[in-house]
Parts: structure tokens; sequence; C-alpha cells
């Protein structure tokens, strides 16, 4: 899955767990706590997405490399090819 | 009639024939006080009729089950049932039979074991395999005895309860008042076929005809089913030729029957055979008619102004009895 | 003596009659049971008998009219009293005399079979509830927009109307009310509550920090080892023990109304949710102290979800018998939050944060965590608020337990 | 009572036959097909080798007179149990039932009360086709001086026949055709079984699913879904349809403001159109939405599969009646 591919699918999961989040507006580089406020439970439940779509188990540990748009497909893309 | 039967003396004539003056003459009282509006309803007289009432009455014993149809004022007085509660209750009044709530066609009484007239044509005659039913499973030598027009011979549940009773040999008397007119319609236009005894052939159940105006015959006849029934030998029924001489109810024009046939049919009444056989054989005097005549007309009289001084049930206790009261099960 | 011949009730639906012909002539004498005349009715010709005995004084109505039930139609001139006739229902005489008024008919509805709604008409389109409610809260209705079936107003959007109160005296800059989505309606429920809350409730305030290094790492440890379907919040664990803590001493889970205080032998704790576009709703898990953790998670999850998609049942904000507000993202040290009406104390959680503490007589890095209270005088006093407090605390510190 | 067992809804209604037959010498069962054949359901299987003739009766193909005589019998002092196979063929003893049974203790001014239970097995489900699969309650709990019950559960299809017969009034015991192979758990509680009485079958706050018979069975399917949803139904089993049990009914719509009523009868006059009404009566000022019915199609059910699942009020259209009270948009 190529990185724009990968952007694409992280943002309808961000958008899922936060409906009220419109994708087209979220810049990539600035974490998603500062952007809206995405909090503790919006993370616990955007591994559980991340888990359940595209097979990734994340520990606890690795959360604050979720935190924006950049770090997620930094640290995603090469655990799914 | 052929005469009075040796067996009968002059006491035993006068007994019979005071029940049969008591009926007749309730009933024609009843006819005015409808007229007067004192009874309201359907009202369905059985003049006439008297002979069978009386008649099957001295056979039945206290423990005997008795089922009628809406024509029931003869067989509730014969069976004991006292005429002021009975006229109460065709009123409408509290202390009537019924409480006041059932009227002509639906006269109920625990003590003599009466359970009711019904308004549906052919609707006892299930009640009564019922209660044979259990009197058998009693192991009591009592029966049930159940009064039905000829028009019921029409009705399912007439072929019902003779197979079901026939089946399981049950102590139930079939006692079939045919008065020839099932409402408005003869007998011949509503039977494919008309002797009902045939039809008891069918369900293997012991039928005789009798005279319905002879009041020995009729006794005689169900003192013979009755044994038949209490020996555990099965139901019997029997069609009791009789002719009502007034009209089905009150309202009805007699459009269906002339005014000959009901003349012919009234010199040959109950009343008037009994009073006949019993002068000739020299059992009574004209003397003793009339005062049994007035012994009626008293307990009649008297039973109206009880009825019309009867108090009404408070309309607070309308629902009471939709559920049974205070009856351990 | 002269007696009244009436004409008879022949019948039960028979209201009057025609007399066809007389079989009497005046000065004929009469024996009960004569049939006397006939009598037209809708059924055919009846004979009519008479009750007495008698000479035909006079014959009062001749044949061919109509005439109703009861009416005098001839005089006859009996012997003696004992043959008068039954005195006939004065007046009813058969035909009741109360002719049914004509009841106007029924206007037929313009109802659909089967149609479960009426016509939609242009008044405001509000539930039953939901207007008994907006009385009880003040809340004027005609403001409000209705999410019920058919844009009726339902008693949860009164209710959001006066949605829970901002915890935090000093809220984050509240986002511009122009730009927020429902801020507006949802700002001014807040406000009315809070006001209501400091006008009526006389509140106390305690605060303790608690050292959580042990519960954290016990919480690490856990979410490493389950599935991420499993991994738990601290603040389940923090709801759990407060429901714990609610259920061991009386008087801070329930309701002061009307004057008196009743304790919610349920507990619900109420989660304070910040929603994104601003405003605030804290609705209940239900039945908090008996549901394992996992549960309790499951359902947390589920209600922050509903939440901001704005899919909350009216029962699930009403329900709360305390709520726990948690500003902890938010790296506020302490909280002192204000009631929600008709509660009577309110739990307020500050940010964990590694600070010094003392151990052993030595300064060390620990996790701490500062937890407030917010509680109603009228009900409990400082000493049982700190009491509830150390109960949370014991709680929180054995995890493994909850 | 032996502890908990699991058993099928057809074993609780022997066992309760069985239990009365034993404990009462009154007591006999009475219909078509009782005896030599074990019953239409084979609810009475064995029980003629066990009781004898004279207590397990095989009738003819007459219900009017083996009902009347079962009213009859009752008179004289039995305590009969007529089964009438289904309510389908009720119909033929109507007037024994409504003119005699109902009507006679009130009729004869108390006189003459009826202790008889007859028992009928009911609804559809089975693919019977029009005649032999209808949901009549509503006409027998129409009558005033019948008592009318519908166990749904194991407990109350065990419990209800013993406290039936010992109702001195007529009591109609309905019996799901669809819920004879049900299985659950007897528990201790089917020996303390009421006659009268709604019973909450699931706690719930934001809907009151009011129902009765199999019904209860498509509700609490429908809650599962409903649940998944937010949507937390609370479902009332009625239990007895005659006398309803208002304020059962009552209290749980006063807490979820929303009813939906499940009645596998037509909606025409059906017991959903009595209940709602009394909804409205006595909790309208409760209502945060309209009351609503989910009933059996007004057709005569049909017999192939497909068009009678569409013809029965099945879980799908509960939930969306559910829906529907909370708002367009979901």
């Amino acid at each position: 899955m190529n990185r724009e591919e990968l952007a694409r699918r992280i943002l309808e999961l961000v958008t899922e767990i936060a409906p009220d989040v419109d994708a087209a507006t979220v810049i990539p580089g600035i974490d998603f706590r500062d952007q809206f406020d995405f909090d503790s439970m919006d993370t616990l439940n955007f591994a559980i997405a991340l888990h359940r779509e595209l097979g990734v188990e994340v520990p606890e540990a690795d959360y604050a490399k979720l935190a924006s748009l950049d770090k997620c497909v930094g640290y995603l893309s090469p655990r799914l090819n | 009639m052929s005469g009075v039967p040796a067996s009968i003396t002059r006491e035993r004539g006068l007994h019979l024939l005071h029940e049969m003056l008591r009926i007749r003459q309730f009933e024609d009282r009843c006819a005015e006080l409808y007229g007067a509006g004192h009874i309201r309803g359907f009202l369905h007289l059985c003049d006439g009729e008297e002979a069978i009432a009386v008649g099957a009455m001295q056979v039945l014993g206290s423990g005997d089950a008795v089922v009628s149809t809406y024509r029931e004022h003869g067989h509730a007085l014969a069976r004991g049932i006292a005429m002021g509660p009975l006229m109460a209750e065709l009123f409408g009044k509290r202390t009537g039979c019924s409480g006041g709530r059932g009227g002509s066609m639906h006269i109920f009484d625990a003590a003599t074991r009466f359970y009711g007239g019904n308004g549906i044509v052919g609707g006892g005659l299930p009640l009564a395999v019922g209660l044979a039913l259990a009197e058998k499973l009693h192991g009591s030598r009592n029966l049930a005895a159940c009064f039905f027009g000829e028009g019921a011979a029409a009705e399912g549940e007439f072929h019902e309860s003779m197979n079901l009773a026939a089946l399981w040999k049950l102590p139930v008397l079939f006692l079939c008042e045919n008065n020839l007119y099932a409402m408005g319609t003869a007998l011949a236009r509503s039977e494919s076929q008309t002797d009902i005894q045939a039809k008891a052939a069918a369900y293997g159940v012991r039928a005789t005809a009798v005279d319905g105006m002879d009041v020995f015959a009729v006794e005689a006849a169900v003192r013979g089913a009755a044994d038949h029934a209490r020996a555990g030998r099965g139901p019997a029924l029997l069609e009791l030729r009789t002719y009502r001489l007034r009209a089905h109810s009150m309202f009805d024009a007699q459009l269906y029957r002339d005014k000959a046939e009901v003349e012919e049919w009234r010199k040959r009444g109950p009343l008037t055979t009994l009073t006949t056989a019993l002068k000739a054989a020299g059992l009574m005097t004209e003397e003793d008619f009339q005062r049994l005549l007035r012994m009626a007309n008293e307990e009649v009289k008297a039973a109206v102004q009880l009825a019309t001084d009867a108090e009404w049930e408070p309309v607070a206790d309308l629902a009471r009895h939709v559920y049974a009261e205070g009856v351990s099960s | 003596m002269l007696s009244e011949f009436r004409l008879p009730a022949l019948g039960a639906d028979m209201d009057d009659g025609t007399i066809l012909e007389w079989h009497i002539v005046p000065g004929a004498s009469v024996k009960r049971g004569d049939v006397v005349a006939v009598v037209e009715t809708d059924k055919g010709a009846i004979d009519v008998e008479i009750f007495m005995d008698g000479i035909v004084r006079e014959i009062v109505v001749a044949p061919g009219t109509r005439i109703p039930v009861g009416t005098v139609v001839a005089l006859i001139e009996t012997e003696d009293a004992a043959a008068a006739p039954v005195a006939t229902l004065a007046g009813e005489s058969g035909g009741e005399g109360l002719t049914p008024a004509a009841a106007p008919a029924p206007a037929e509805e313009g109802r659909r079979e089967g149609g479960s709604t009426a016509a939609p008409s242009d008044r405001l389109k509000i539930s039953p509830a939901a207007r008994r409610r907006a009385r009880a809260l003040d809340v004027d209705v005609a403001a409000l927009h209705g999410t019920g079936p058919g844009g009726a107003i339902t008693v949860e959007d009164v209710e959001q109307a006066r949605a829970a109160p901002k915890p935090s005296p000093t809220p984050p800059p509240p986002p511009p009310p122009a730009g927020a989505g429902e801020g507006g309606g949802m700002r001014d429920a807040i406000a009315a509550a809070m006001s209501r809350s400091k006008r009526e409730i006389p509140h106390y305030y305690l605060s303790t920090t608690v050292d959580v290094t042990a519960t954290t790492e016990w919480l690490t440890a856990h979410n490493a080892a389950v599935p991420v379907t499993q991994r738990l919040l601290f603040a389940a664990l923090l709801v759990k023990s407060i429901a714990l803590a609610c259920r061991e001493l009386p008087g801070f889970s329930g309701f002061h109304r009307e004057g008196r205080y009743e304790d919610s032998p349920a507990v619900h704790v109420g989660v304070a949710v910040a929603l994104r576009g601003g405003g605030l709703v804290a609705p209940a898990i239900m039945d908090t102290a008996d549901k394992p953790l996992t549960t309790l998670m499951d359902d947390f999850r589920a209600l922050v979800t509903r939440a901001r998609a704005g899919r909350l049942r009216a029962s699930e904000l009403a329900a709360p018998t305390i709520i726990l507000t948690s500003l902890g993202e938010a790296s506020v040290d302490a909280v002192f939050p204000i009631i929600q009406p008709p509660q009577v104390a309110i739990v307020g959680a500050g940010a964990i944060a590694e600070r010094p503490w003392v151990v052993d007589g030595k300064v060390v890095p620990r996790q701490l965590l500062t937890l407030s209270l917010g509680a109603d005088h009228r009900v409990t006093d400082g000493r049982l608020g700190a009491q509830f407090l150390a109960r949370i605390a014991a709680r929180l510190l054995e995890p493994a337990s909850l | 009572m032996t502890g908990p067992a699991r058993i099928t809804y057809r074993e609780a209604v022997k066992q309760s036959i069985r239990e009365a037959l034993q404990a009462d010498a009154r007591v006999f069962l009475m219909g078509e097909d009782v005896g030599k054949y074990g019953g239409c359901f084979a609810v009475s299987k064995g029980l003629l080798d066990e009781f004898g003739e004279e207590r397990i009766r095989d009738t003819p193909l007459s219900e009017s007179t083996f009902v009347g005589a079962g009213i009859g019998a009752a008179l004289a002092g039995m305590r009969p149990i007529v089964e009438v196979m289904t309510v389908n063929f009720s119909l033929l003893a109507l007037d024994q039932i409504v003119n005699t049974a109902a009507t006679l203790c009130h009729m004869s001014g108390g006189q003459f009360p009826v202790p008889v239970v007859i028992r009928m097995a009911t609804g559809a489900g089975r693919q019977l086709a029009a005649q032999h699969s209808h949901s009549l309650e509503a006409w027998y709990a129409h009558v005033p001086g019948l008592r009318v019950v519908e166990p749904a559960t194991i407990d109350d299809a065990r419990g209800m026949l013993r406290a039936a017969l010992a109702c001195p009034d007529p009591v109609i015991i309905f019996e799901p055709i669809s819920l004879y192979n049900l299985e659950g758990e007897l528990t201790e509680a089917a020996a303390q079984v009421r006659l009268d009485g709604a019973r909450v079958h699931r706690v719930g706050h934001d809907v009151t699913l009011v129902t009765y018979g199999a019904s209860l069975w498509r509700c609490t399917a429908a809650a599962d879904v409903l649940a998944a949803d937010g949507i937390d139904a609370e479902i009332v089993d009625l239990r007895s349809l005659r006398p309803l049990d208002d304020a059962t009914i009552l209290a749980s719509v006063r807490k979820t403001r929303r009813a939906v009523i499940v009645d596998e009868g037509w909606r025409s006059g059906s017991l959903a159109a009595e209940i709602g009404l009394r909804i409205v009566e006595q909790g309208f000022y409760d209502l945060d939405a309209p009351v609503a019915r989910v009933c059996a199609e007004e057709v005569p059910i049909p017999y192939p599969k497909h068009l009678e699942d569409a013809a029965l009020p099945a879980p799908e259209r509960i939930v969306a009646a559910v829906r529907r009270l909370f708002s367009d948009a979901q």
C-alpha cells in the first residue's frame, strides 16, 4: 500500500472516530490533539480501528508515534509492506 | 288419554292437576304482565306443554340435574322453584331466583340443581352431557335430564351430544318437547327425518315417543327411561308430542299456523284431558277443580305482589359475580 | 267500576301499533282471555287479549290510527275491583318513554386507516412528556430544535437544553459562539444550570493528592498483556473506584429534591465528555459498581462515541447519581467542579504527572494525581467528604480488585 | 420440584398436567387425540397408560359438545382440563365458552361459578396456512367472566396450570405452537407462578416492549439488535391477557416514556389496540413519542414461509418501529 493510499485510509479511520472532523482540513504535520482535541479515548479507539482495519497491533508505548498524520504514515508503512 | 291408570288415587290425581294449573295460571298472568310492561325482553310461554313438565318432575330426584330451554317456566315451577322468586326474576328484581339478571330465559336454582334455561337453541345439551359425566365419575345413580325442543334436533350440538352420551354410556335423559313448530317453521319444513325417535337410533340411543298431553303416560315413560339410565345402560331419548297453545313468543303473528288447528289442539290440552279423565273415574268433582283453580290464582297473585314490592339490584353491584366470589375451589 | 283497556306491549321491539279491527262493540260482555281486537305490528297482525271480565262501555280508538303502546283504546265496566287489570307502568307502558335523544353523529375524523399520526398541523410539535419537563425546568420550548419523530421536541431536547454544567470554573477559552455548532443553545442551558446550582447548593470543596505510580504500572502491564480491544483507560479505574466508594458511604450518590435528600440505591456514575464543537454532556455508565472493568470500558467507549455523534438518550443524561469530570488531558493540576442539580456531589481529577514526592524520608519522582470533591453541605460535611475521597484513593491503589 | 433443569416447553406443560392429575382426583383431561395418540403436539404422550381411559378421555370431533361437557362436569364438582387442539377449532365451541362458561356465574346471581380450564394451542409459524394459524387471544380476552393467560417461558408453562385449576373461574390457557420446542431452565420460581400479573422479562431504560406468548422471543431478539444501537429496551411479558396488568405496563412506560406493543393478532381490534389506549389514557403525560404497535399484517396467514414470515411481527419490524420513536434521522 503506497503512502497516499495509507494516508487516505488513516484519515478515514480518524473521521470515523471523530465524526465532526472534516478530513480535508486536517494538516498532516500538526498533532491531532492540537488540531481537534483528540484525547486518550480517541487514541484508544484509533488503535483499535488500526488493528481491525489494517491488522496492526500498536503497543501503548508507541501511541506518541501516532500523534499526527505524518507520524502515522511514517510509523505504519514499514509495518504494512 | 285412554283413562286414569288403576294405580292413580284421588289425591295423586288432584296433585298432578294442581301442579299443571299452577303453571297455566302463572303463564296466563305473565302474558298480561308483559302487555302492561312489567315483564320485558323475550317471553316464551308453555301453555299446552304442562303435562311434560309435571309428569317428568315426578320421576326426578333432588340429586338429579335439570337443564331446560328458554320456554322454562313450567319446568321451573314443577321442579320446585317458588313462584315468588320466579316472578321476581321475570320483573328483573334483585330477589329473583337469578338475582334479577337472567329474566325469563335464564332461570337458575342451585338448591334444586336447576342449571338454567338457555337462550341458545341446543345450548343446554352439551351441558347435560357434562353433568351426567360428572355423576358417572362420582359413581352416583343421579342423572341429568335435558329438555329441548324439536328445533334443536337440527343443531350440531344435538348430534354431538347424543353421540358422546351414547359413546360414554352417560346417564342423560334427552326429553324432546316436539310441539310441531320450531319458532315459525313447521317440523316438516326443517327436518329431512321428522321422526325424532329415528334420529336416536343412529346413535344407538334407546328412544320412545309419548303423548305429551297425557301426564300419566309422560310420567311412566320418563320413569322407564330414568331406570335405564340409572342402571348405567346409557342415555335415553323421549319424543314427547305436544302442542303450544300460545304463540312462540310475545311478538309472533303466528302466520305459520291457522286458528282452527290451534282450537283443535286446545280441546286436547293436558288440563282438559286430565280433568275429563279424573271426573269420569269419579276421582274428582267440579268443586275440586274450582278449589284448585282458586289456590293457583291466589299463589300467582301473591307472587305478583312480592315481585312488585321487591327491590332493584343496586347498580354498584353490576360487576359482582362476573368472577366467583369467596369460593374456594 | 270503569277500567281502562290500553294497547298492550306485544314485543320487546314494539313501540306502537294500529288497530285493524275490533271484535267487540259497546255493550258486549267480555271475559278474561277473550281476543277483543287485532293489531297491525311490524311483524304482522296480532290478536289482542283482554285480561278482565266486564261490559264494554266505549271504544276509544277507531281502527286505522297508529297509536303508541299504552294508549287507552277502550273503557270496560267491570263488576268488582278483584278483576281490576294490573296497573300498567304509567307513561312507559311498553314503549320506552325515553326516546334516545338523537345523538349528534360523531364527526367522522378524516383518519387514514392505520395511519398513526393525525394530519400534520402547524402547531408546535412537542411530546406531552417534553411539555411537562419544559414547564418543570422553565425552558422556553419555542426556541428548541426537535429531534423526535416528525421533528417533535422530546424530553431529551428539553434536557439537553439544560445540559450538565461546565465542570471547571476556568473553562478552556470557549470557541467563538458563532462558529460553534450547537454551542449556542447548550451554552445557555449550561449557564442556567450552573447559576441555579451556585444559587441553591452550598458547596464545600476538598482535594487530595494520590501517588498512583503502582496503579499506572499495573495499567501499562495489563494493557500490554491483553488484545487492543480490551485495553483500559485510567479513567475507567477511577469511575469504578468512585462507584464502589458510593456503595460504601451514603450521601454522595443521590438526589436532593423538594427540600429533602434521597440516597439512590443504584449507582450510575456520569462521565463528563467534552464535545468538540464546544459544550459538554455527562451521560451515565449504568450500574457502574456492578460492572467488571471490561464491560465498564466498553460502555464508556460506546457512550463517548455516541455523545460525540449527538445520539445520547435522554435517560442516559438524566441517569447520573454522581459525576466524574477529568481534565487530565488539559494538563490542569486540580479541578474544583460545580455540582449538577439535583445531584449532591461531583469528583474532579487533574492530570497525572511526575512530580517530587517523599517516600521513606527521601524525595523521589512519583506519578501523582490530584482528586477533588465538590459536595452539598446540606447532605454531608467535610469529615464525611474526606472519608469518601480516601475510600476512592484506597480503591484506586488496588486496581486488580476493581 | 427438582433443581434447575433444562426442559422443553412441551415437557413443562406435560409435567404440570401429570402433577394436577396426581394431586386431585377431580381432575381429568379431555380432548381430541389426547389419549391414544398422545396429543396432537405430544403434550399428553404417556398419560393414558399412567392414568387410564377414565381420566384421559379421547373425544369425538365435537368441540362444542366436549367443551360444553367440560363446563357441565365443572359445574358438578369436577376439575376438567379440556384441550381444544388449537384456537382455530375453538371457534366451534365459542358459544359454549362465551354464552355458558363466561356468563353463568354472573347470570345466575353467583350460584354457578364454572371452574373449568380450557387449553388451546395458538399462533402461526409452522406454515400451517390460514385456517390453522390464527391468533385470536383478543376475542377471549374481550369477554368478562373469562380469565385468559398465555405462558411464554418454561417456568410459566410449568406453573400456570396449577394456578388455573385453583381458580374458581373459567381459565383459557393459550400455548403458542411455535414454543413447544423451546428449551430453557426450569427453576424453583415455577412453584409460585401466579395466574395474574405481568413480568418484566428484560430491564431497560429507553423503550418498553409490551408483548406476550411467542412474540416475547421476537422482542428479546429485537432488544439485542437495539442494544448494539445504544437503545436499551425493557420487555414486559403480559402473561395474563385478561385481566391486563395496567400497573406493571404503566410503571415501565413512565420510566422509558416510549411504548411499542408487539402482538401476533391482526391490528384492528387487537389486544395491542386495547393496551395502546390504556397507555394513552393513563400515561399520556409521560409519553415522549406516539404509542406504536407491531402486529400481524391484516391478511389470512399465507402458507409459504417467506410470506408467513413477512406477515408475522418479525424482530426487524420491531426494531424499525422502535427506531421511529427516537427520531426520523435515525
